[in-house]
């Protein structure tokens, strides 16, 4: 039994003894969803999301109360979305099955999502809401009306380019598949080379034509006709760092290196500027085991039942 | 026959649609298409789909290495379409409730916003969450100043990340007029407004350049693709 | 609709760059086909792909291509199977196994065709089988959470991240580093290039990334076209200077007729 | 602290038990042949506990990390401050709950700081959800707080107009052609704090919280640009910081920037009207800070010693008698 293991066993061993520990002794324990049941207008009961705190002061107020109650699916859930965020933060240790059970779950969870989205958000609506418009109100989309409503022909291109292209899964005349492939293909280059030439390539050469002598209110300002230089100068260099006719050599080469430098301060700039963004991902995940899950910290007082009990977390 | 219809199509429609963005009546055909696409691709989670099942029982008929792990894709992929297709547990919409399927399939507290809400979220958020830690291995591995470049690309992700903390703001605070006349020309160097120069300047700079050189490539890669002397997206003969 | 004509006035300017540009491009893909010589500079990254290729395959092990986690819909993942076919072609002649897991039902189908014509252009068309190009599923975290297993897994020797990159570019640069593969990526996403930059061996940085499949084919007319390419840098280079040279003196002398020339320049060249 | 380290002694405990492996290890082989071979997963323990133990230390004892506000804070905060009781100040919530995080915590210090200052609040919004915004703010601080402010004298919330930046261009002119009622749908007339009022010139300051489009860019562009009397602020998403600096100081006199803007208002305003111990929920923002803080001293601590280890190396390389570091791969730009 290697290192690995043994290091393993030990935080199983801590880690299940700490949470039965906490679960049973303390009074308030851990990780519980509470609901609220509250009958919607059109009659039906709706389940909105409700706090301990919420629970324990309406049990207060009247015992044996049903609005709020403990809901068993939802703590079920809470604790394994606590389970697969420890799965997913055991990677960084080692490869392990934890990781592989929720890497397994989450390709196929994911990869069902994005398909039922798909059905809903695509095909139902403007594929054959677009071509059976009266099925489709009487069957998911009732609320379909006017325009939506009327039955455009133009949606048989895809549904035909799209039968096309299953058509890859028949034995023979596979090669059918290809024309919807060269059309998305086609229209796509056709539309992005118009698109990135009049937004990126013509609106860039717009925005940094600037004065280099800058004049405020008369006077001439120092510092901006310096920054207007800079900036000028250094798309002119950094273009010239991207030209493929000319080796980086002689005076082309100093003009591209200039253009070089300018690249690496922009990558470094944005390196570091995002790095805040990817630490508040990982802040909000340990919030939730801590918080949500463990209950141990209680930053937005969900669970502080009154003023009275604050002296615990004081 | 095979090849040739294919570049045909290609080159037919993507120059249709170049013309069509300076002919005013048909300057929507853009989106139209766009729309056309997605439905497409909607129809091509089926071929998708069918790889990823078939991928998946091969390697468990074959007892592949792995193949338990390969039930459990295959459980979550079908328990998901099943509940998100089937709209399990979505009650119909209060105006239409004599429509069964007329609720929003992700209704709160339907079965398909359960995987959502306790599966997919958590687990896609924790994976985002790794990357806190990957930039850390990454700034202590690649961040060394072997050379001219590395150096600036150190220097300056150094001053933005120190001009983000307050120690940052504190090192460089008496950097400040009421301290001393004289340092009224110099604020410029104070490490929060050196990361606005930074930003507002090369950062500018070194952006447009880069989109100048993607816009040219695309225009050229578009080009080729439509006239065919790129056509290996469309396989052998 | 203001105009009433079959030509919409106020893109002519920009339809006259269009074909300035295009035809620049395709005069020197001709010419090249006419045997002019093409010279161009080298880029590292580009060179180093032959020997991650072989690399991989003194060490038995595998490669590894991601082509982007975007559609067919986007230029860059149509580029990054115009590499993946030039890479497959090395593998081929290397016998060296690359695996492409996709993110999109599309980028499979049509990456699949691509690796079997480079197999058949390597003249191995026996060694190709369907399943190294498989579908993983449309969620980028999904997807990278796989990729990321897989790598710690399979160890492949080289790795390609070629395409259009969000978020995740960090994860499988960072993983791929800590198995010790050579890692080579290419990108148009400007906010993913400095982890690239930071994390890789080699990175193709926008518009290097688009010119790699010339670079890899060699082909005369496809390196034709990164000469028309530079013709577009000297537009650029014409167009700044002319505009801030005019917009100086017009600061300067305060001329009107300068300054209606930078107006018109602005609001109608440019727009 | 001390409280601290003695309450919750087995957090420490643990933090201590992990990292004595790592400093066996530096104590054995040396630190720098430690640092030299030193496995990452040593630098994701240690952003882990960078992370962890400021969330646990802040959410037990409910303090905070100190933070020093920035020139751009305090000019920020000086916009409102210098403004005197009964001033009309117009407040557009342009956001959404996606972007809740880093904004709600300036989107509620600036109520606070207004209702501080017993000044008239104009609320409005160019997103369709950001009324909600409005109302969950004006719920939180006002109703909780200041229950004396009174709705319709005091403040009013005249909720969403679609149009983008045209709802801009008109309320400058002429606000009543568009607002002809507020939020709860009661007529403008009946409104006591809306007479007089005819356009957003008459407002002495605008306070833009936004998360993209429409949004800042469109608020300087129409709203302070053509108007130089009209002063304008901002607190923005760290994505679109960048963006709009340029337009600081002249058409935008103040500008809060992710949440590092929003934890350095915060500051200002508690320290001049929070009180001896201010209600958490104005803490949020100087909350979120604490692992920031700590995670990026850790990256810029890597950064260094990966520089002192190299040069060591380096140092070394070049005197032939020492053993040589590991084979360097060819390394490319």
């Amino acid at each position: 039994m290697n290192r690995d293991q043994l290091i393993w066993i030990v935080l199983f061993a801590v880690g299940a003894a700490a949470l039965l520990g906490r679960a049973v002794l303390t009074e308030q324990g851990m990780g519980r969803e509470y609901i609220r049941q509250t009958v919607t207008p059109a009659g039906g009961t709706e389940f909105l999301p409700a706090t301990y705190g919420d629970y324990v002061r309406a049990e207060q107020a009247q015992p044996g109360q049903t609005e709020y109650r403990f809901s068993r699916a939802r703590t079920i859930g809470l604790w394994l979305a606590a389970f697969f965020t420890l799965a997913v933060f055991s990677f960084l240790y080692s490869d392990n099955p934890f990781y592989k059970v929720a890497e397994s779950v989450l390709v196929g969870v994911s990869a069902g999502y994005w398909m039922v989205v798909g059905f809903w958000d695509v095909l139902v609506p403007n594929l054959i809401g677009r071509l059976w418009p009266s099925m489709v109100q009487a069957w998911a989309m009732p609320g379909l009306a006017g325009a939506e409503a009327q039955r455009n022909l133009w949606y048989i291109v895809p549904l035909v380019l799209g039968v096309m292209l299953l058509w890859r899964l028949a034995p023979r005349g596979t090669w059918i598949a290809r024309w919807p492939l060269s059309f998305i293909v086609g229209t796509f280059a056709g539309l992005q080379l118009i698109g990135f030439l009049h937004g990126d390539f013509l609106a860039q050469i717009r925005n940094t034509i600037l004065p280099l002598a800058v004049f405020e209110a008369g006077a001439f300002d120092f510092w901006a006709s310096v920054r207007n230089l800079l900036i000028v100068g250094g798309v002119l260099c950094a273009v010239t760092y991207f030209f493929f006719s000319f080796e980086h050599k002689g005076a082309v080469g100093r003009v591209a290196k200039v253009g070089i430098w300018f690249l690496m301060i922009t990558f470094g700039a944005a390196f570091g500027y995002t790095v805040m963004g990817r630490i508040a991902l990982l802040a909000i995940r340990i919030e939730f085991l801590l918080d949500d899950w463990l209950w141990l910290i209680d930053p937005s007082r969900r669970r502080a039942v009154s003023m009275l009990l604050q002296g615990i977390w004081g | 026959m095979k090849r040739t219809v294919p570049l045909l199509i290609t080159a037919v429609v993507g120059f249709t649609l170049i013309g069509a963005y300076f002919v005013p009546y048909t300057q929507s055909w853009g989106e139209t298409v766009a729309i056309w696409f997605d439905v497409l691709a909607a129809i091509a989670f089926i071929l998708g789909g069918g790889n990823l099942l078939r991928s998946h029982l091969k390697k468990i008929s074959d007892q592949q290495r792995g193949w338990a792990y390969s039930i459990i894709v295959l459980a979550s992929f079908l328990g998901t379409l099943f509940v998100g297709l089937g709209k399990i547990g979505v009650a119909p919409s209060p105006q239409f409730l004599e429509y069964s399927w007329s609720g929003p399939y992700r209704q709160t507290g339907s079965a398909f916003w359960y995987f959502y809400q306790y599966a997919f979220q958590p687990l896609t958020s924790t994976i985002f969450a790794l990357l806190a830690f990957y930039i850390a291995s990454a700034a202590f591995r690649a961040f060394r100043a072997k050379n001219l470049e590395a150096i600036l690309l150190l220097a300056t992700a150094f001053i933005v990340l120190l001009g983000r903390t307050f120690a940052g703001v504190a090192l460089t605070g008496w950097i400040d007029p009421a301290n001393w006349e004289g340092f009224r020309h110099f604020t410029g160097l104070r490490l929060e407004n050196l990361t606005v120069y930074i930003m507002a300047v090369f950062n500018t700079a070194g952006n447009r350049a880069i989109m100048i050189g993607i816009a040219l490539g695309i225009v050229a890669t578009s080009l080729k693709i439509l006239i065919g002397v790129d056509r290996s997206y469309l396989g052998k003969d | 609709m203001p105009q009433t004509g079959w030509f919409d006035p106020t893109r002519i300017w920009f339809f006259g760059l269009l074909v300035m540009l295009c035809g620049a491009v395709l005069a020197y893909i001709f010419a090249a086909r006419r045997g002019m010589r093409i010279n161009v500079r080298r880029i590292a990254g580009l060179e180093a792909v032959d020997d991650a290729v072989g690399r991989a395959t003194e060490m038995g092990r595998s490669c590894l291509y991601i082509p982007g986690v975007q559609d067919m819909n986007d230029i860059q993942t149509i580029a990054s199977l115009t590499v993946l076919a030039r890479v497959a072609k090395t593998a081929a002649e290397y016998d060296a196994r690359v695996e492409i897991p996709t993110t999109r039902s599309l980028v499979m189908t049509a990456a699949r065709e691509t690796v079997q014509a480079a197999y058949l252009a390597a003249g191995r068309p026996e060694a190709f089988s369907p399943d190294q190009v498989y579908y993983v599923t449309d969620e980028q975290f999904g997807y990278v959470a796989y990729v990321q297993g897989l790598m710690v897994r399979e160890r492949p020797a080289a790795c390609f991240y070629m395409g259009s990159f969000f978020a995740e570019s960090l994860i499988l640069a960072e993983m791929g580093n800590s198995v010790g593969a050579i890692q080579i990526a290419g990108t148009a996403q400007p906010a993913q290039l400095p982890f690239f930059v930071a994390a890789c061996d080699y990175t193709l940085i926008g518009e290097e990334f688009f010119a790699a499949s010339a670079y890899l084919s060699g082909e005369p007319d496809q390196l034709g076209s990164l000469k028309g390419q530079d013709v577009g840098k000297l537009i650029v280079g014409a167009g700044i200077i002319t505009g801030v040279a005019a917009e100086t003196i017009a600061g300067l002398t305060g001329s009107v007729a300068v300054r209606s020339f930078v107006d018109f320049l602005i609001n109608r060249v440019l727009t | 602290m001390g409280a601290f380290l003695r309450d919750q002694w087995w957090v420490v405990a643990i933090f201590i038990a992990t990292l004595v492996p790592l400093v066996r290890r530096f104590a054995s082989a040396g630190v720098m042949e430690g640092l030299r071979t030193l496995d990452r997963r040593w630098i994701f323990l240690l952003m882990l506990w960078s992370v962890l133990l400021p969330i646990y230390f802040i959410g037990v004892t409910g303090r905070t990390f100190p933070e020093v506000p920035s020139a751009l804070a305090r000019a920020t905060f000086d916009e409102i401050d210098r403004l005197a009781p009964g001033d009309p100040v117009l407040l557009s919530f342009d956001y959404d709950p996606a972007s809740e995080g880093e904004l709600q915590p300036m989107a509620t210090a600036f109520v606070k700081h207004c209702a501080e200052k017993k000044l008239k609040m104009y609320f409005m919004a160019l997103w369709p959800v950001g009324p909600q915004m409005v109302q969950n703010t004006v719920d939180r601080v006002i109703r909780a707080d200041y229950p004396n402010l009174v709705y319709g004298e005091d403040y009013v919330n005249l909720g969403y107009k679609s149009g983008y930046e045209a709802v801009i261009r008109v309320i400058t002119t002429n606000i009543r052609e568009l607002y002809t009622t507020d939020a709860r749908g009661t007529a403008i007339q009946d409104i006591p704090m809306m007479k007089g009022i005819t356009s957003v010139q008459q407002m002495k300051l605008i306070i833009n919280v936004s998360a993209g489009y429409p949004g800042v860019k469109e608020w300087v562009q129409y709203g302070a640009t053509p108007y130089p009397a009209v002063h304008l602020i901002a607190g923005t998403t760290g994505v679109q910081a960048p963006l709009v600096y340029p337009y600081v100081p002249r058409q935008l006199r103040g500008l809060l920037g992710a949440i590092k803007g929003a934890a350095e208002y915060e500051k200002l305003v508690i320290d001049t009207y929070g009180g001896p111990n201010p209600d958490p929920k104005y803490l949020e923002g100087l909350r979120r800070m604490g692992p920031q803080l700590v995670a990026h001293m850790l990256i810029i601590m890597l950064i260094i010693v990966a520089n002192v280890l190299y040069f060591t190396e380096k140092r070394a390389a070049r005197r032939p008698s020492t053993g040589s570091g590991r084979p360097e791969r060819a390394e490319g730009r």
